[in-house]
């Protein structure tokens, strides 16, 4: 365990070095999600090392450690056990909820905070008192987009939302508000974007039962392909999009990178047109830094990171990990102004941080904030 | 009765792409004897090429196709030197994991050069078309087009020149070509090129309408391992005809029976096949 | 017009063939007798470019061809017909005989002049020239080993223990055929362990022993020699 | 035959190497990864028994890997059963499942056998992915305890568990090399070499290779029990296509068909693959070319390669002592 | 009649390769099978032993219809059998081949194996006796240890037969035992085929060399496209015109 005199204070030419773990798929299918929030944390890592921050009287600085583990949960297992062995590390973020699942199991006995990015209700009902769920629960989704969508479509849903757990709880409980609010199911179905080639078929079912609106979701670019191909079989409807995709990047893998096809769409807010007063620093220096627009993955790794800081100058301390649990709602509120990337105004029960969110619907080609009115 | 039409051409338009595939795996079969699991990396490479072509270099459609063809021809025929060739005396299992080594390799590679994100390819043909109440896209049509056209080409190839039947002798006694004279590195060599060409088509092809990404050789290559089986190892015909067969029960099970259990309809297709004749239904018979 | 000069041939530490001195002249027949495992075949092979010498040099009509590709040595005018046949057993009869004939694959009329001299020298082969080879009996199959390696319009023929697994009738058969084809103009070298047959054919002998050369000479001679009657020709 | 394993000296240092590792090296990340390679090499020792000893390969073994875990998963977290009647319930369910596959694939032969394993497992895959109501599909199980006490013994401690699964891991090898070496053993091997020729000899095929599919699929199932009481918590890509490449390459890498492979070829990759993790993203990269070149450069895996170059030796000794022999004779 | 075929008939598809044999093999004596390529003299052998089932027709092993049981179960009546192309497994010794042929004589399964019982033991210790009684029967004693790899083809050959004899068979079925084989090696292969049939064996045998056939046989069948066209001893085959002009051609010593 980590009880020794905290070798993750080590000096380094007189630097005391933090190190951060991070485990998550690096490789195969879904590399490419592992990456961006990979990227979001190394960035707020790369400001903060710039000046170091101050615990206790000594200047710290940070070290990311990240190790691949495919997606798999037992090589999240073996990864945490070998940065909390050889690089005690007291906070380790892992980006799906396999791999915090396998951590959960001794992460109270070796004492290091799990920094959890997934909505996974599990996840917190588990009541591992060293998880910190970064991103918000959807539920704050349901009702603004059922109200814009049936006010501005009609209310036959057809839902096709992805084979992913996560894309399953936001059916689970998207498909009741819907019916509660008197709407009507007439299709439902997933799409498994790592084994479907095409999704005509899939969609010339869908359509066949004559919707209003679409709920779709899943990674952001096979989402647009759906919308797209919806569009080219006649659908003329709005869509529901659950948040893992975002407007701005759909919009990429458009024909002619517009967001004409997803007009009626209602999604969330795409971070780099989100109100948020850290949006437009970060935006501006994670395109700089990898050449591409962040997306809300990365943003919140970004915005966690320096919270975790933050509570740990809050704390006093940059290894304890219990204690630094402890203080992260001080963490939220010293956050600086300029760093909400996400305003976060709290923590709650279960360790889940509580996030106002925001939502987006296209309207003649723009994204214009919905706020429910 | 609309939606069926809909459906058998949207099982057309998937079948193509699987058959072209599917084609090149079996032709491998006979020089390998074994089925090449890092055939699909090739697939996947073929999406890259062309989309590199297109959109970095500014090429149209079919040059930057061309162009794929001959990278992953090439890269094909590469694995066959420094892979297959040097493990020629070696058995089917060692075939395997070298190949998964390839396999991992190429995906990585791919992750490097082109990150591991979706790419979107532009194509030249995305209008729809609507005919008598069902919905064609431009690319739709051009994928059931061109892949019918490169089977026809390559059936012909194959049973009328003399330079196909050496491929064909090949794969049923290697030694036994050599003897006749034929040059077995370069039989091999061609029949790995034909076998990159058909990935790089069928990828370019059907690109368009999904998307490229380093794990999408993963979306048809097992399906073409079920094709050849129902089709019957190394038979040509066998594989274009199962091709179809996969993208028909496909669309019309999703549609008729279970979208969500569509892929389990076709597995357990497959190993009720086997379990009845464990040769594959068109076994036998060759080219 | 074949020498074979001091040519050893290894596999791993086991040397198959050793130091083998073989010369064959135009329009002869030649054969190796010897014991199973003597290294008939590993010799034949050698030749064929199947297996590379260790040691030791191959000329055919003066050039040196070991080392080369099996392909290579066909195009100069060395057909092998193997002692496992190495038919293409899903091709049909016909097919498989036009495969023999790739070395002329760009002259049609040749092939098809060639196709009917074979048919006419194996009758059988005409009645299933649309039948899988694989479905023959092992006769029929060396039939066709035969006819395919006529195909190629040989200089030089090597034939591996034709004989083996026919019937006596077949056989006799067989060895007739194999004549003919010598007069034909076909140089022949022919691996057997029915000497008694082969020599009765044969210009000319060598016997082989545990991949050595132990004897050679003219048929008359190895007939003649008392070590060779009784361990080959076993009257 | 001489197997490495036949060296009972060799075996007591390893046995003795394994037990004293955690004392002289208290690192957890370390026992984590042993503890985990041991039970990659129960189901690699599964698949050997049947790939490489009755020559049938099996690519289904990750799904009864996955069949064990779920099992021992579902009785504990869903049944409420205790662990010990589930863990030794799990390879059973796993071999009784395993049976009735068999039934059908061993119909089956070589690449048809290879193929249709393949697409058996992948059904499996996707059984346990789509039937959540029993497995929770992709959401995973959680919650399965670690091993029970054994009286006054407690299981739950990392370290514990190293032994745990050690002891079995040291079972297996034991059950496994006493059927090698058995009259039963050998009919595999002769089922292996041909087919036809064993059943002309008066084994019959298809009990010993059904015996032999069956205790393949028990070992993995054993295996994944082992798995899921270790991880705690399981997932359908367990059964995934990936895992089978996984557990083939083991097998491969240490040397189809013998003993000691198993062992040696997963311990070899494992720390192989763990120490290429500084590459991060490109780990692949060099991973995959390394495997392929281990490949071409020695075919029988690294006890292959060993006992190509014993038997090298000896024939070569042979080979002396018999030219010795003969010159002594003519001299 | 001690083992006998009644109109035996097997059809691959559109091809007749056995046709109505009718024939009876007599206990204790060396009885032949010849006959042209082709003529299906292999699938006959394939049909009694159970490779094969038979199209029409049946197989009489003292008496019982054995035509439809596997060849495993037809093994352990007795009736053992070698194969046209042997196969052995090359990478183990002699012994190590031979052993594995008296397992059907043995009772013992995966449950002794594992727990190594005293069956187990004394049936292990029951097959190596046998396997060396054998080998030394076959004139292998002194090669048990070699890897069949790096033995003669007629070494291979007696293993092979020391293989079938190890099942304690009490009629053997041999395919070309000696095709490929020097004569002066032919002549000690048809020794100990004798010394067998001595042994009390019955044996049958496919063989193209005549003269050792003509030497040994006590009784010879001819097949030809399927059908029977003679059976007899040596003397009637021989002036057996049909045959001469199917199988023999003009100089039968060849
Ligand atoms: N590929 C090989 N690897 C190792 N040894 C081989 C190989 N091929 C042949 N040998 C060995 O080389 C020796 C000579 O074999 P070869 O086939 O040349 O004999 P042969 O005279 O043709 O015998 P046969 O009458 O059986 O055809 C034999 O001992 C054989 O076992
Ligand atoms: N499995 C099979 N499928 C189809 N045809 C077969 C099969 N086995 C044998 N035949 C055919 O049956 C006929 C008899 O074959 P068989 O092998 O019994 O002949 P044989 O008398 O043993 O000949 P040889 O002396 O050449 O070995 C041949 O025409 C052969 O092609
Ligand atoms: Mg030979
Ligand atoms: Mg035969």
């Amino acid at each position: 365990g980590n009880t020794g005199e905290g070798a993750e204070s080590g000096d380094n030419n007189g630097e005391n070095i933090v190190n951060i773990g991070y485990s998550g798929p690096l490789s195969g299918a879904a590399a490419y999600y592992g990456e961006n929030t990979l990227n979001g944390l190394e960035l707020a890592v790369e400001e903060i090392n710039e000046e170091g921050f101050e615990v206790g009287g000594e200047t710290y600085k940070l070290n990311v450690v990240a190790l691949d583990d495919k997606y798999l949960p037992n090589e999240t297992a073996a990864n945490a056990r070998r940065m909390v062995q050889e690089d005690d590390t007291p906070i380790i973020f892992t980006p799906h909820s396999g791999g915090i699942s396998a951590l959960q199991v001794f992460n109270e006995q070796e004492k290091f905070l799990i920094g959890a990015y997934s909505s996974e209700p599990a996840i917190t009902e588990a009541g591992n008192s060293l998880t910190v769920r970064i991103p918000p629960s959807y539920d704050g989704y349901l009702e603004p987009f059922t109200k814009y969508s049936m006010e501005r479509f009609g209310n036959k849903l057809a839902a096709i939302p992805p084979v992913t757990q996560y894309g399953k709880d936001w059916a689970e409980a998207l498909l009741p508000h819907w019916k509660s609010e008197g709407g009507e199911v007439v299709y439902e179905s997933s799409v498994d974007f790592s084994k479907d080639t095409d999704f005509f078929t899939l969609l010339t079912n869908a359509l066949e039962e004559d919707p209003d609106v679409l709920f779709i979701g899943g990674p952001s670019e096979p989402t647009a392909k759906v919308a797209q191909q919806a569009r080219d079989l006649g659908f003329e409807g709005g869509f529901m999009i659950m948040d893992q995709a975002k407007l701005d990047e759909m919009k990429n893998v458009t024909e002619n990178d517009s967001y004409e096809p997803f007009e009626g769409a209602i999604g969330t807010m795409p971070l780099v047109n989100a109100d948020y007063p850290g949006v437009p620093a970060f935006v501006e220096k994670y395109q700089e830094e990898y050449g591409k627009d962040p997306g809300s993955e990365a943003g919140f790794h970004y915005v966690a990171m320096y919270i975790f800081v933050e509570a740990m100058k809050a704390a006093g301390n940059v290894e304890d990990a219990e204690v630094i649990r402890e203080h992260i709602q001080e963490g939220l509120d010293n956050l600086p102004e300029e760093k909400k990337v996400y305003v976060i105004p709290s923590i709650g029960e279960d360790g889940g941080f509580e996030i106002n969110t925001r939502y987006g619907s296209v309207e003649d080609g723009e994204i214009v904030p919905y706020t429910g009115e | 009765m609309d939606i069926f039409l809909q459906q058998i051409f949207n099982g057309l338009t998937v079948g193509s792409v699987y058959s072209l595939v599917a084609l090149g795996l079996t032709l491998v079969y006979g020089i390998l004897h074994i089925p090449n699991f890092a055939h699909g990396a090739l697939y996947m490479l073929g999406g890259y090429i062309t989309l590199t072509m297109m959109v970095y270099l500014g090429m149209n459609y079919w040059m930057a196709i061309l162009v794929s063809i001959l990278v992953v021809g090439l890269t094909s025929v590469l694995m066959e030197r420094l892979v297959f060739h040097p493990l020629r005396h070696s058995t089917p299992i060692q075939h395997k994991v070298a190949a998964i080594g390839v396999l991992l390799f190429l995906e990585a590679l791919a992750q490097l050069v082109w990150g591991a994100d979706f790419r979107q390819m532009p194509t030249p043909y995305g209008g729809v078309i609507n005919f008598a109440g069902l919905t064609f896209t431009g690319q739709r049509l051009l994928i059931v087009v061109a892949a019918v056209l490169v089977m026809v080409l390559l059936y012909l190839f194959l049973k009328k020149t003399f330079t196909g039947a050496t491929i064909v002798a090949m794969a049923q006694n290697r030694e036994g070509a050599s003897l006749v004279g034929v040059n077995t590195n370069r039989v091999a060599i061609l029949t790995f090129f034909i076998a990159g060409t058909l990935a790089a088509i069928g990828a370019s092809l059907s690109s368009p309408i999904n998307l490229v990404f380093p794990g999408m050789g993963h979306l048809v290559i097992l399906k073409a391992f079920v094709i050849i089986i129902i089709g019957g190892m190394g038979s040509i015909p066998g594989a274009i005809l199962g091709g179809y067969i996969l993208g028909f029960s496909e669309s019309i099970g999703a549609t008729y029976i279970s979208s969500d259990y569509k892929d389990i309809i076709a597995f357990v297709l497959l190993v009720a096949i086997l379990s009845i004749k464990p040769q594959g239904i068109f076994a036998k018979g060759g080219v | 017009m074949l020498d074979l000069k001091q040519v050893t041939v290894n596999y791993g530490n086991f040397s198959a063939v050793q130091q083998a001195e073989i010369s064959v002249e135009k329009g002869e027949i030649v054969v190796l007798l010897g014991a199973n495992g003597a290294g008939k075949s590993t010799t034949f092979q050698a030749i064929s470019g199947l297996v590379k010498p260790s040691e030791g040099e191959i000329l055919f009509k003066g050039n040196q061809i070991s080392g080369k590709s099996p392909d290579k040595i066909v195009q100069m005018g060395i057909v092998q017909c193997a002692e496992d046949r190495k038919l293409f057993p899903q091709m049909s009869v016909e097919q498989n005989l036009i495969m023999g004939a790739y070395v002329h694959r760009k002259n049609r009329k040749l092939i098809k002049q060639t196709l009917r001299e074979v048919y006419d020298l194996f009758p059988i082969l005409y009645d299933k020239r649309g039948e899988f080879a694989g479905s023959l009996s092992g006769g029929q199959q060396q039939m066709l080993a035969i006819g395919r390696a006529l195909m190629a319009k040989p200089d030089l023929m090597l034939l591996d223990e034709p004989s083996i697994g026919l019937a006596p009738l077949i056989v006799e058969q067989m060895f007739e055929s194999i004549q003919h084809i010598n007069k034909e103009g076909t140089t022949i070298l022919l691996a057997e362990q029915n000497a008694n047959a082969a020599l009765s054919i044969a210009d000319k002998g060598y016997v082989y022993e545990n991949g050595r050369i132990v004897v050679e000479g003219k048929s008359e001679e190895l007939f003649a020699n008392e070590e060779v009657r009784k361990a080959y020709v076993g009257a | 035959m001489k197997y490495i394993l036949d060296k009972k000296g060799l075996l007591v240092v390893l046995i003795a190497l394994a037990l004293l590792f955690p004392l002289v090296v208290p690192n957890q990340y370390y026992i984590h990864i042993l503890t985990l390679a041991f039970i990659w090499t129960i189901a690699v020792y599964g698949l050997n028994l049947l790939s490489g000893f009755t020559g049938y390969l099996s690519l289904a073994h990750a799904g009864f890997f996955a069949i064990g875990a779920y099992s021992l998963g579902l009785l504990t977290v869903k049944a409420g059963m205790g662990f010990w009647p589930a863990f030794f319930l799990a390879p059973l369910i796993t071999s009784v499942i395993g049976f009735f596959i068999g039934m059908a694939a061993l119909r089956t032969k070589e690449h048809f056998f290879a193929i249709y394993t393949l697409c058996v497992g992948y059904i499996i895959y996707l059984v346990i992915d789509k039937w959540d109501s029993l497995t929770e599909g992709v959401r995973g199980l959680m919650g399965i305890p670690a091993p029970g006490n054994i009286g006054p013994i407690s299981l739950s401690s990392p370290l514990a568990q190293y032994y745990f699964v050690f002891a079995v891991l040291l079972l297996v090898i034991l059950v496994v090399y006493r059927i090698v070496h058995s009259l039963t053993g050998r009919s595999y091997i002769a089922i292996r070499n041909s087919e036809q020729l064993a059943q002309s000899l008066g084994i019959s095929p298809i009990k010993n290779k059904m015996a032999s599919f069956v205790l393949s699929t028990f070992f993995a199932g054993v295996a994944g029990a082992l798995y899921a009481s270790f991880i705690r918590f399981i997932g359908p890509e367990i059964a995934y296509t990936t895992i089978t490449f996984d557990l083939l390459t083991y097998m491969i890498v240490g040397g189809i068909g013998t003993l000691s492979g198993p062992l040696i070829g997963t311990l070899l990759i494992v720390w192989l693959s763990q120490n290429l993790q500084f590459l991060q993203d490109y780990r692949m990269l060099i991973f995959g070319p390394l495997l392929t070149l281990l490949i071409i450069f020695s075919p029988g895996g690294i006890v292959g390669a060993f006992r190509n170059w014993q038997f090298n030796r000896q024939e070569k000794k042979r080979l002396y002592t018999a030219s010795l022999k003969k010159q002594a004779q003519e001299g | 009649m001690y083992l006998e075929t009644r109109n035996l008939t097997k059809r691959f598809g559109g091809l007749t390769a056995i046709s109505g044999v009718d024939f009876g093999i007599e206990r204790g004596k060396v009885n032949a099978i010849i006959g042209p390529n082709g003529a299906g003299k292999s699938t006959f052998f394939h049909l009694i032993t159970g490779i094969h089932r038979p199209s029409e027709g049946e197989v009489l092993f003292k008496g019982k219809d054995i035509s439809k049981l596997p060849p495993n179960k037809i093994a352990e009546l007795g009736v053992a059998r070698t194969f046209q192309t042997t196969n052995l497994f090359e990478r183990a010794t002699v012994f190590e081949n031979v052993v594995v042929g008296h397992r059907l004589r043995t009772r013992s399964n995966l449950f002794d194996a594992v727990f190594r019982t005293k069956r187990l033991k004394e049936e292990e210790e029951k097959c190596k006796e046998k396997a060396l009684k054998v080998l030394d029967f076959a004139g292998l004693s002194a090669i048990t240890d070699r890897v069949v790899t790096n033995i003669s083809q007629e070494e291979k050959k007696r293993v092979a037969f020391a293989l079938a004899l190890a099942t304690d068979p009490e009629v053997i079925f041999l395919d070309e035992p000696t095709a490929g084989v020097n004569p002066d090696e032919t002549e000690e292969l048809s020794l100990l085929i004798e010394k067998m049939a001595q042994k009390g064996i019955t044996v049958c045998l496919i063989e193209h060399k005549m003269k050792m056939i003509m030497n040994m046989a006590d009784k010879i069948m001819v097949l030809n496209y399927g059908e029977k066209i003679a059976e007899g001893t040596p003397e009637e085959i021989n002036n057996n015109d049909e045959v001469i002009k199917a199988y023999l051609g003009g100089d039968a010593s060849a």
